[in-house]
């Protein structure tokens, strides 16, 4: 599992790759809500691009951070979710609220553009 | 082929990997499909982290009980842990139901949409057995649905 | 992190993979350089198919159980089976000592280059149990031997 | 865990891939002792690069089927094996007997030249 983060001005973008469990979830959590806290974040950006596996856990961290933004007025998006991965965001309703974008970068320019 | 295993481990957030991947290679052995073996990981994943969240409160000195064993059509997993139980089940496999406030209710749900079948059985103070059933897909079955 | 594992298996060959990959991944947890973990997965691979093979005569009605628990600086597995033990252990460790005409006796020469620590406990009739201890390198260890 | 085998005249080709324990040994003791019963086979040549793993159990069928095809006047070759297998092997003592090729094309041409 690793967590690696990076800025674009207001977007706070974090690669996750490995097992989305509650470990990592709790990782996640940990590495993520100091920056929204005290960074003047407005778009949270998550890659799954290298996640293998996602459980409620993980999706409940996701959306957990989708609650946190809403409050501020920020935003939350998805990039690069593969097959089964995806299969399991869908299953809980999130596309309904979050918007999937299939990589990174297509991800940033909505971002810019929004 | 007989098979049946059962893993004991220390409820630590760790060894739900450990659980998936035992899942997995007994399910890789059988016929399972690799869109089988991701469900049974969603599972047992669930059920796993159940028992070190709600069951033992994230205290990790309470041990995990993993069963399973294969008869004809079907993979059977039992999830076992002592801690501090279920008072409502019924309650608690609603959707969208959970007594932790940053959780989502949502591990039964996955559960039960995974697995063919799906059994808790409970008691306060005492613990819980999660059982879950997958059922094998014949050669026949999945040739008709690649058909499709 | 105390972690501490145990499972048991029917004693069938495809068990052998299982109980490699429980070993890995909890060895994996720990501050194993891959090269351990590799040699713990060979000597994990001989203990349990020797209880497979020679214990319970490769009947697969047989159970295996390994144990795992780390401790401060080492790893320690216990390969136990109920089968038909061993009557002269130290015969047995031979390096090419084999009952078996098509074998090699190489399991216990291969458990003892790999593993720091090698004990094997054996009654006739009742059983083997194999104790492997494998030291964690420390990172200044490591940092020595990587600039050797 | 998968066998292959082909054929180059008096030359039988197997390449295993996975994890060479013993179940790989057995599968592959049934699928070339019938073949060196049956057929003129004078070269066993086992090309061992998709194992990713080898114990004493694999390393028996290995040395067994060289035995087998010494008293027929035949020879055994390896090919690609990979530094952790390779380290099994050479533990044994295998590399005073059996010549290791880094490819099967290695092993093919110093059979045709031997
Ligand atoms: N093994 C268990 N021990 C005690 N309580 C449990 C266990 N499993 C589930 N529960 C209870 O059932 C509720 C619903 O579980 P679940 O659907 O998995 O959602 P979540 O884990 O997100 O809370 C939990 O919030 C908890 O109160
Ligand atoms: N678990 C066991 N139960 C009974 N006998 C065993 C067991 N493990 C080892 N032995 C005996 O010790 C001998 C040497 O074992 P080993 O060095 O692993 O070589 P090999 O497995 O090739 O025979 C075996 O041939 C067998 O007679």
């Amino acid at each position: 599992m690793s967590l690696e983060k990076k800025y674009h001005r207001d977007t706070l973008v974090i690669k996750i790759a490995g097992e989305f469990d509650m470990v990592t979830a709790e990782e996640f959590r940990r590495l993520v809500d100091p920056e929204l806290d005290r960074r003047q974040i407005r778009n949270l950006v998550i890659n799954l691009g290298g996640v293998s596996f996602i459980d409620s856990s993980g999706l409940g961290v996701i959306i957990g951070r989708y609650k946190k933004l809403s409050q501020s007025g920020g935003k939350l998006w998805i990039a690069a979710a593969r097959p089964p991965v995806r299969k399991i965001l869908e299953l809980s309703g999130l596309q309904k609220i979050i918007q999937f974008y299939e990589s990174e970068k297509q991800a940033l320019e909505a971002v810019r553009e929004a | 082929m007989d098979n049946k295993i059962r893993l004991e481990f220390t409820g630590i957030g760790e060894n739900v990997a450990l659980a998936r991947l035992v899942v997995a290679s007994l399910a890789g052995q059988l016929n399972f499909t690799l869109s089988d073996i991701e469900e049974l990981k969603v599972a047992v994943s669930e059920a796993v982290s159940n028992s070190i969240i709600h069951g033992y409160n994230a205290v990790p000195s309470g041990i995990v009980i993993l069963e399973a064993w294969s008869d004809i059509d079907s993979l059977v997993i039992k999830i076992v842990d002592m801690g501090k139980g279920i008072a409502d089940i019924q309650k608690a496999m609603e959707p969208a139901y959970s007594t932790e406030p940053d959780r989502m209710g949502l591990g039964f749900v996955f559960m039960q949409s995974f697995m063919d079948d799906l059994q808790v059985d409970s008691e306060p103070g005492k613990g819980t057995t999660v059982t879950l059933v997958k059922k094998i897909s014949t050669d026949a079955g999945r040739l008709n649905s690649s058909q499709n």
